[in-house]
């Protein structure tokens, strides 16, 4: 079992769990976090490359690295991991994220210990949900993610935490109470598995089975796309993300905006798309429509929010609408641009949460009408902003670009009409988004100061230029190089693994 | 008469045996050596509840009586489970039962106590109506006087008084009910009852009446809405070492016997009739249950609703007439009993140390005292079903077996409804961890290290909560057990 | 043999990059003058590296650059960047054609000059190496455009002159007005850009490529490129005549693509942000906003043109009325402007629509589409001129710290060189010969006139505009009266060596450039031929363009109050010019007043209110009913039996009145 | 006159309602007692009546009467200790005024 290098994206969290445990000061849980976190990264690099080249010798299996261990015998569910490109690039997200999250949490207060303990065990629900391919496993994994959100936002948030806390689990849950059902329904309508059992959660084999009947797959699907749906910041059932994101501290906004809602758009094609290709097509226009709405409606209330943090969350349930509309466009191009925006909005995402976390450290408030000038007083935080900015805006060479524009070359090859119309409503979004980013920038870092006290303040501290100077780095890196990304993505999307393209 | 065939009772006997050698300490060894009592029965139940897992006690398809009582691997394992949670209710029991109020009755609290495991043994081994009203009646008398047994409270003799009487008069509707499928059927037998009704027609109103009225008896233990009305009100009367009994054994060993008779009594008539009173009745069950758990500050009386509506998900199991269903609804009920005894065993320990059972003095607890408050968290996390801890995958299993085989689309609404409904519950399972953890009130509650007796009951149910889940062999034994031996007569 | 080591091409794009890395990330540790004489040496290089390219191919004549009568289109690379699918592919590369050699000319030069004149006119401002690193993103990336091999190349560098402009109009960040500029500048082209991106998505879909070279022209023999209106053709007819609201999709995608070239270039009425853009800092607006990014517009027209002329020409028609309107609009405007360099915004996006009219009115078979050759050719000499009289007027703000000539006037004595080099820019605006303006601008309204005389006539009362405006501003500056210069610490004079040099090097080139034989460098399909000057306009035009000179002489050369009659005289006409027209006061009507008040804010409202509200309404109702059900538990033992007995009766009853 | 099955059915049926009456309206808590005897009684009749007239081969209804008897015996003494438990710590075995806990 501990052959298997995915085994160790479990593994090295819940040692850093105990590792963490067992700490005794605040310097003692850093580094563990931090090399934790550092060796998830280069696992998920090696991995990377490793993959690339057993691709290029050839294998044209599905998943890689698979490994299929019996777990509840008597339902057939199996502790099976596997990845491919996709979720080699969500793992390396993930884990670039925690370390950057690690990073940006260096003075965390009060129970720094808590903290962390938490904001691993999420992680081991994200990481766990990325290498799963059993689909009890991988909800299994999924709700590990999402209750540690409570605590984490209820003990250490700002503002009206508790309420946002709550809020913010209980309406992911009900979208995983509609996922569970879903996931049910297609265990029992998996058709057999090559071991003989007569349903499987085995994703690959239900795929290859497809058995999944017409008339079941018009009812699982909308349910299982909703369930993931919710995660995603879906319109309407987007309203846990600006209190949730808003309330939340600064490594879980990063981590829940930027790998968590990943779940989401991940979850949807993994599961919803890959296994029901009959239902996808049937429904895609519905979800269209809603993706199609977050959008532009995200977009346009960002414009006139004054907290940084709504601002973003708004922001998010814009590019994640993004995703899901992208994904149901069902094609080869938009789906590879939803995952690169996956990837470009998580990144870019986290550092826009952790910068903001830095900021509201300062100046001890998130409203933008009563900051100004910072340019003048922090110039390393608010370049990065600029840079944040840009990168969300789409300017070509960060990651946003050409994310979005894989997605519109994409959506536009799909011919039909309402997918037309709404490929050029999406379109409009870039204008929107940036209007709102370009307010914010000139409120809160241009113009002259408007608080004397903030003059006192100070810029960033090593810490925190470390966090942002990476996730800088690795969203240059997505934008200047997107080819290498696109081409790890691009293999699952075809026709011989997505039934739904042919 | 074969004297030979008390031989499959061996449990029973057993289980006797020890409630003999309990009472007999009681009643002869001195009255300085009293104190050792509690220490015995936890040692001599516990030797029960191991030795019961040693091929002595296995066995096959077994029945004695003329086939009024049977039993089976399935219904031994029913009993294990039993035994074990009993064996945990003891041990957190102890404390309060070593009180000084409490000393000169803790001889009788034993006793009561393991008679009326004795009860719910009967009722899941009885094939016959008449061992089963014996065994009901066995298993919920005895608890009326324990709920009485705090003589000095108030709210215990209240408890009592209402305890009592609805018992009485929901057995006196299950008997009346019991007369009714007696004209019908001809027996009590449980198989020849069965047959009686194969060819029966569907729409006799009578025979829907007398499966209500059974339907209604067994639902009265079960708390089931809207028979459930006492179940809040002597929860928080009794001591809370009853409550946690009440809470899940009790409810457990009513829930196999729902079961038992519901597929094995009333299969023939499944689809027909008692599938849509389970429907509905489990529907109010969930969704009250949980209506009113919202808004209680007792913790108490917060754990019974939140029962009643746990005791709805156990009424999945059910559904799905299988032996999946059945394996569900025995792990369900199985890691239940850790979850919720964790919980109780958390609520005595601040009860018996302070007194305190609001949960507005829970504020804060993390902070003074962190053990006991995760504790709490992992058992309400459990109960509302998060993974990774066990009530996660009771859960899933549940809902598993109840549409397991089933193309209904009534069904799949049901269970979505019963999910839905996992929302709320959640809410107020939070509501605990919100008080306990999030608040930042200075703490009601002073830091102390509970007795040695708590501390090992609550190490037991966390490393159950931690570890039924996923070690997965908890619930494959208990899938092929039921595969084998559950349920032979349904299609 | 490779006609050109494409080593140098590359570097023409990977030295400004690299500047612009070194001196943003280390910039701050640098002095100002490293910093400064770092950026300036590297855009010298750059400069000498593009001459060579532009001469080499204009001059070597390798067979690669042309085939002995027509000039070829050559890729010196192209590197895959980002595959959408099979065919659908991003490259980024280098492609040398008439155009992008002679933009390889035009950018170094102008980026040089304003990199010098910066070293002195930006002379110790605070984030004096962030300006120059500016500079060097925005350098690099105009490069990347006129250079790029397709559409989407071109679309991404077109994106980052936009975020360069932003940044530079932006550099005085703390003031609101610079702020806002960028703001504005940024959004109205990124607005445009939709359509830009739109028409690119339309284009490549029907087409199945984004490059110029398969759009545009067909390979030839030696691995060049030539232009083919067969290729333009299938491309055409890939669009299947495919229709959208009655116009031809193919229609629709031009247009969509020109309304980004009318962003970039300020056509009517995308034209606001220009004159905000003002606020940057006076050598970033004659670089950016003058003389290389707001002719983009005209450049992606170019490149297209082929694609322009197949669409029965409506698309063209388009750019012509958009074109004619404003360069009209712009200069009437430009009369009544006070601020020195808005006089001047106003006559860049006046002479930017010169060129899109002469784009617009250029047809292959009148002189082997003269208007092509004009446009590129106006746009050409109008860098240059432009950037001087920029530059001047920097100076000139530099001299006396305002950017209102009110406060200016009688300079010429203080300011010679300034005086002089500005007054050759404003002949060469004007069309005065020898000056390079003269024979652009026949050029142009040559080929109107050819394409219709109502165009032809249209386009010299403009020129006669541009005349008057020029020396209104002319006078006003140097002569008029002169203010009270003892108010500041110093007397005006001069500028340092740093900033009259590109002073004098611009003035000179435009007092040359006019001889440069364009025709037989730049054309619309690369055939050369020989321009001949028609004397029917040029004579009229010089002559309307004097004219235009003495009334302005008339009026503004010394202090009388003509003007203020001629101001009254017009009333509300005036009036309206001096502010704009009010497309300030519609764009803010329609952002502020009908999509922040009317879309946004109702949205915000209805998603905290209407989509959160329910969220909070199923919480709510919970609660509700849980306070409704609180009664049931009412503590009384026969209320609960009464419950128990009736919900078993009520159970077998209504289970019994549904079976039977 | 032949004396059919249903008229001993129906006064046991009339006995029990009168129980469940009895229960639902006497407030004192020894008559609410003697109402559920009342109750248990009729079920006994059913049984007998039932094996009597329908099933006269064996005893089955017999037994369990037997038996219904003895556990309601059982129940009345539990409820009466209860009650004078009650009694003793309130002095009122008024149902109506045990309704402290509640909600």
């Amino acid at each position: 079992m501990f052959s298997n290098p995915l085994i160790y994206f479990v593994v090295i969290p819940v040692v850093m769990l105990l590792g963490i445990y067992l700490s005794r000061s605040m310097a003692q849980i850093r580094s563990v976090a931090v090399a934790g976190s550092i060796l998830l990264t280069a696992l998920s690099v090696w991995l990377i490359v490793d993959y690339l080249g057993l691709r290029a010798a050839g294998d044209m299996a599905p998943m890689l690295y698979r490994g299929d261990w019996m777990w509840f015998s008597a339902l057939n569910i199996k502790l099976s991991v596997g990845v491919d490109g996709i979720s080699l690039a969500m793992l390396l997200l993930s884990s670039i994220i925690l370390l950057t999250g690690s990073f940006a949490s260096w003075k965390i207060n009060p129970l720094p210990k808590e903290f962390f303990l938490w904001l691993i065990l999420l992680s081991i629900g994200v990481f766990g949900f990325f290498i799963s391919i059993d689909l009890f496993t991988m909800f299994m994994f999924y709700e590990v993610a999402l209750i540690p959100m409570y605590l984490l936002i209820g003990i250490w948030g700002t503002g009206r935490k508790e309420y946002s806390a709550m809020k913010l689990t209980l309406m992911l849950m009900g979208g995983s109470a509609f996922l569970m059902l879903s996931i049910i329904g297609i265990y029992y309508h998996s058709g057999p598995d090559v071991n003989g059992a007569a349903h499987t959660f085995d994703l690959l084999q239900i795929a290859a089975n497809d058995a999944i009947p017409h008339s079941w797959q018009y009812f699982l699907f909308p349910m299982a796309f909703v369930g993931f749906g919710v995660l995603g910041a879906m319109f309407p059932f987007h309203t846990w993300s600006p209190d949730g994101h808003a309330c939340a501290p600064t490594a879980v906004s990063m981590l829940h905006a930027g790998v968590l809602m990943k779940l989401g758009g991940y979850g949807c094609f993994r599961v919803a798309i890959y296994l029901m290709p009959f239902a996808a097509q049937e429904l895609a226009w519905i979800f269209l429509i809603l993706t199609g709405i977050s959008v532009v409606y995200g977009a346009f209330s960002a414009c006139v929010q004054t907290d940084l943090k709504y601002i973003n969350a708004y922001s998010s349930v814009s590019h994640c609408g993004l995703v899901l509309f992208a994904i149901l466009m069902l094609n080869t191009t938009a789906m590879t641009g939803a995952i690169m925006q996956m990837l470009s909005h998580g990144l870019m995402t986290a550092l826009f949460f952790a910068l903001i976390g830095m900021i509201y450290g300062r100046t001890h408030t998130r409203d933008i009408r009563q900051m100004g000038g910072l340019m003048k007083i922090m110039p390393y935080l608010a370049v990065c902003y600029v840079i944040a900015g840009m990168a969300s805006l789409g300017l070509p060479g960060l990651s946003g670009f050409v994310a979005e524009m894989t997605i519109f070359v994409g959506s536009f090859e799909n011919t039909n009409t309402l997918n037309r119309v709404f490929t050029i409503i999406a379109c409009c979004s870039i204008v929107i988004t940036a209007v709102y980013i370009l307010r914010v920038v000139g409120k809160l870092l241009f113009g002259p100061v408007q608080d004397e006290h903030h003059l006192q303040l100070t810029d960033a501290t090593w810490w925190e230029r470390t966090s942002t100077a990476t996730l800088i780095i690795c969203v240059a890196a997505i934008g200047c190089f997107p080819n290498f990304f696109a081409n790890l993505i691009r293999f699952t999307f075809s026709p011989d693994i997505f039934a739904v393209l042919k | 008469m074969d004297y030979s065939q008390f031989l499959a009772m061996k449990q029973e006997i057993a289980l006797l045996g020890v409630f003999l050698l309990v009472f007999l300490y009681d009643l002869f060894m001195p009255k300085n050596s009293q104190r050792g009592l509690s220490g015995f029965t936890i040692a001599i139940f516990a030797i029960f509840t191991v030795s019961c897992f040693c091929p002595v006690f296995i066995s096959g398809h077994e029945v004695a009586f003329g086939g009024m009582y049977v039993t089976n691997p399935v219904m031994l394992t029913i009993k294990n489970i039993l035994n074990v949670g009993m064996l945990i209710v003891l041990i957190q029991a102890s404390r309060w039962a070593n009180s000084e109020m409490q000393v000169i009755r803790r001889g009788e609290f034993y006793s009561l106590m393991l008679v009326t495991l004795f009860g719910m043994y009967l009722m899941i081994s009885a094939r016959h109506f008449l061992l089963f009203v014996i065994g009901l009646e066995c298993a919920s008398l005895p608890l009326a006087a324990m709920v009485a047994f705090e003589k000095n409270h108030y709210e215990s003799h209240e408890a009592a008084i209402k305890y009592i009487l609805t018992a009485v008069f929901s057995s006196a509707i299950f008997m009346l009910g019991l007369s009714f499928v007696y004209g019908l059927a001809g027996s009590l037998y449980f198989d020849s009852v069965y047959f009686a009704l194969t060819g029966a027609d569907a729409t006799d109103p009578m025979l829907i009446v007398a499966l209500a009225f059974v339907m209604a008896g067994v639902g009265f233990k079960l708390s089931l809405v809207p028979f459930h009305l006492w179940t809040a009100d002597v929860y928080q009367g009794a001591p809370t070492s009853v409550t946690s009994y009440l809470s899940v054994i009790s409810k457990g060993s009513a829930a196999f016997a729902f079961m038992v008779i519901l597929t094995q009594v009333f299969g023939c008539v499944y689809s027909q009739v008692w599938e849509w009173m389970l429907y509905a009745l489990i529907i109010l069950t969930i969704t009250v249950g949980n209506l009113f758990a919202l808004r209680q500050h007792n913790m108490k009386r917060f754990l019974a609703f939140s029962s009643i509506s746990q005791a709805g998900y156990i009424m999945l199991g059910i559904i799905g007439c299988n032996a999946m269903g059945m394996a569900s609804l025995m792990f369900y009920i199985l890691v239940y009993i850790f979850s919720n005894l964790a919980a109780f065993g958390v609520i005595q320990a601040i009860e018996n140390q302070t007194g305190k059972v609001d949960m507005t003095d829970y504020r804060g607890l993390y902070k003074s005292n962190p053990h006991l408050s995760v504790v709490m968290m992992l058992a309400m996390f459990s109960l509302a079903g998060i993974p990774p801890f066990a009530g996660f995958f009771s859960k899933f299993f549940i809902f598993t077996g109840a549409l397991s085989g089933t193309e209904s689309t009534a069904l799949y609404v049901l269970v979505l409804i019963a999910l839905i409904n996992t929302i709320i519950s959640l809410f107020y399972y939070l509501l605990v961890v919100k008080a306990m953890f999030l608040s930042s009130d200075e703490p009601v509650i002073a830091p102390f290290r509970s007795a040695c007796s708590e501390r090992v009951g609550m190490w037991i149910t966390v490393a159950g909560i931690l570890a039924l889940g996923l070690v997965s062999c908890f619930y494959n034994q208990i899938l092929i057990l039921c595969q084998t031996w559950g349920l032979p007569s349904l299609a | 043999m490779t006609p050109i080591n494409p080593t140098i091409p590359l570097l023409i794009l990977a030295l400004p990059l690299t500047m612009f890395l070194v001196l943003g990330l280390l910039g701050p540790k640098m002095s100002h003058k490293a910093a400064g004489w770092l950026g300036v040496c590297g855009m010298g290089t750059v400069l000498i590296l593009s001459y060579f390219t532009a001469f080499t191919y204009f001059f070597s004549g390798n067979e690669a650059f042309t085939d002995g009568v027509n000039r070829l289109q050559y890729i010196v690379f192209n590197q895959d960047w980002l595959q959408f699918y099979d065919k659908l592919v991003i490259r980024i590369g280098f492609l040398l054609d008439p155009i992008s050699a002679m933009m390889l000319v035009v950018i170094p030069t102008i980026s040089f000059c304003v990199h010098l004149y910066s070293m002195g006119y930006m002379e110790g401002e605070r984030g004096f190496q962030r300006y120059y690193a500016f500079l060097q993103l925005f350098s690099f990336s105009m490069l990347g455009l006129v250079v790029a091999t397709n559409i989407f190349q071109m679309y991404i560098f077109w994106e980052l002159v936009g975020a360069s402009s932003f940044l530079l109009i932006g550099f005085y960040y703390q003031r609101h007005s610079a702020v806002s500029a960028s703001k504005k500048a940024f959004i109205v082209t990124r607005f445009a850009d939709l359509g830009f991106l739109i028409g690119i998505l339309v284009l490549s879909y029907y087409t199945g490529t984004f490059n110029f070279t398969e759009l545009t022209s067909a390979a030839t023999a030696n691995g060049s490129y030539a232009i083919s209106e067969t290729t333009a053709f299938s491309a055409f007819s890939s669009f299947g005549g495919a229709t959208f609201m009655g116009c031809s999709l193919f229609s629709w995608a031009l247009v969509l693509i020109f309304m980004g070239g009318m962003g970039k270039s300020a056509m009517m009425p995308l034209h606001i942000w220009l004159p905000d853009a003002m606020e940057g800092p006076t050598p970033v607006s004659a670089l950016i906003h003058a003389a290389t990014m707001v002719v983009a517009g005209v450049y992606l027209v170019a490149r297209l043109f082929p694609l322009f002329l197949l669409d029965d020409f409506s698309a063209l028609t388009f750019v012509t009325v958009v074109g004619a309107i404003t360069a009209f609009y712009a200069a009437v405007v430009a009369c009544t402007q006070v601020d020195i360099k808005r006089v001047l915004a106003f006559s860049t996006i006046s002479q930017i629509a010169f060129m899109m009219v002469a784009l617009g009115v250029a047809r292959p078979d009148i002189h082997h589409g003269m208007g092509y050759m004009a446009s590129m050719f106006h746009l050409f000499t109008h860098a240059m001129f432009k950037a001087l009289l920029f530059l001047g007027a920097g100076a000139l703000i530099h001299a006396v710290h305002s950017n209102d000539y009110t406060a200016m006037g009688g300079l010429r004595k203080y300011m010679p060189i300034t005086h002089i080099t500005f007054l050759i820019g404003c002949l060469a605006i004007a069309g005065i010969p020898p000056f390079s303006g003269f024979f652009s601008k026949d050029e142009i309204l040559t080929a109107a006139y050819e394409n219709s005389f109502f165009w032809g006539a249209w386009m010299s009362m403009v020129a006669a505009l541009t005349a008057f405006y020029m020396f209104r501003l002319y006078y006003m500056i140097f002569w008029w009266n002169e203010p009270d210069y003892s108010a500041h610490h110093h007397k005006p004079h001069d500028a340092p060596w740093v900033m009259t040099a590109p002073l004098v090097f611009l003035a000179a080139v435009s007092c040359v450039a006019g001889f440069i034989p364009f025709g037989h460098l730049v054309t619309w399909n690369g055939a050369p031929y020989t321009i001949h000057l028609d004397w029917s306009v040029a004579i009229p035009s010089v002559i309307i363009a004097v004219c235009a000179i003495a009334l302005a002489t008339f009026m503004y050369k010394k202090e009388n109050p003509l003007p203020d009659r001629v101001a009254k005289a017009t009333g509300k006409l005036w009036t309206a010019a001096y502010n704009r027209f009010y497309w300030d006061e519609i764009y803010l009507f329609i952002t502020h007043k009908i999509i922040f008040n009317c879309i946004c804010r109702p949205i915000a409202w209805f998603d905290r209110h209407i989509i959160d509200g329910t969220m909070d309404g199923f919480a709510w109702v919970a609660q509700r009913l849980s306070i409704a059900i609180r009664p049931l538990q009412s503590g009384n033992v026969q209320y609960y039996v009464w419950v128990y007995i009736s919900g078993a009766l009520l159970l077998g009853v209504v289970t019994a009145f549904f079976m039977i | 006159m032949e004396i059919k099955l249903l008229y001993y059915l129906i006064p046991s049926l009339i006995m029990f309602c009168c129980g469940v009456y009895g229960f639902l309206t006497r407030k004192n808590m020894i008559a609410i007692l003697i109402s559920l005897e009342l109750m248990l009684n009729s079920i006994d009749i059913n049984f007998v009546v039932f094996n009597r007239y329908l099933y006269p081969d064996g005893h089955e209804g017999m037994f369990f009467t037997l038996f219904a008897i003895a556990i309601a015996a059982a129940e009345t003494a539990l409820a009466i200790a209860i009650i004078i438990n009650l009694y003793r710590a309130t002095k009122n075995i008024d149902v109506r005024d045990t309704n402290k806990l509640k909600g």
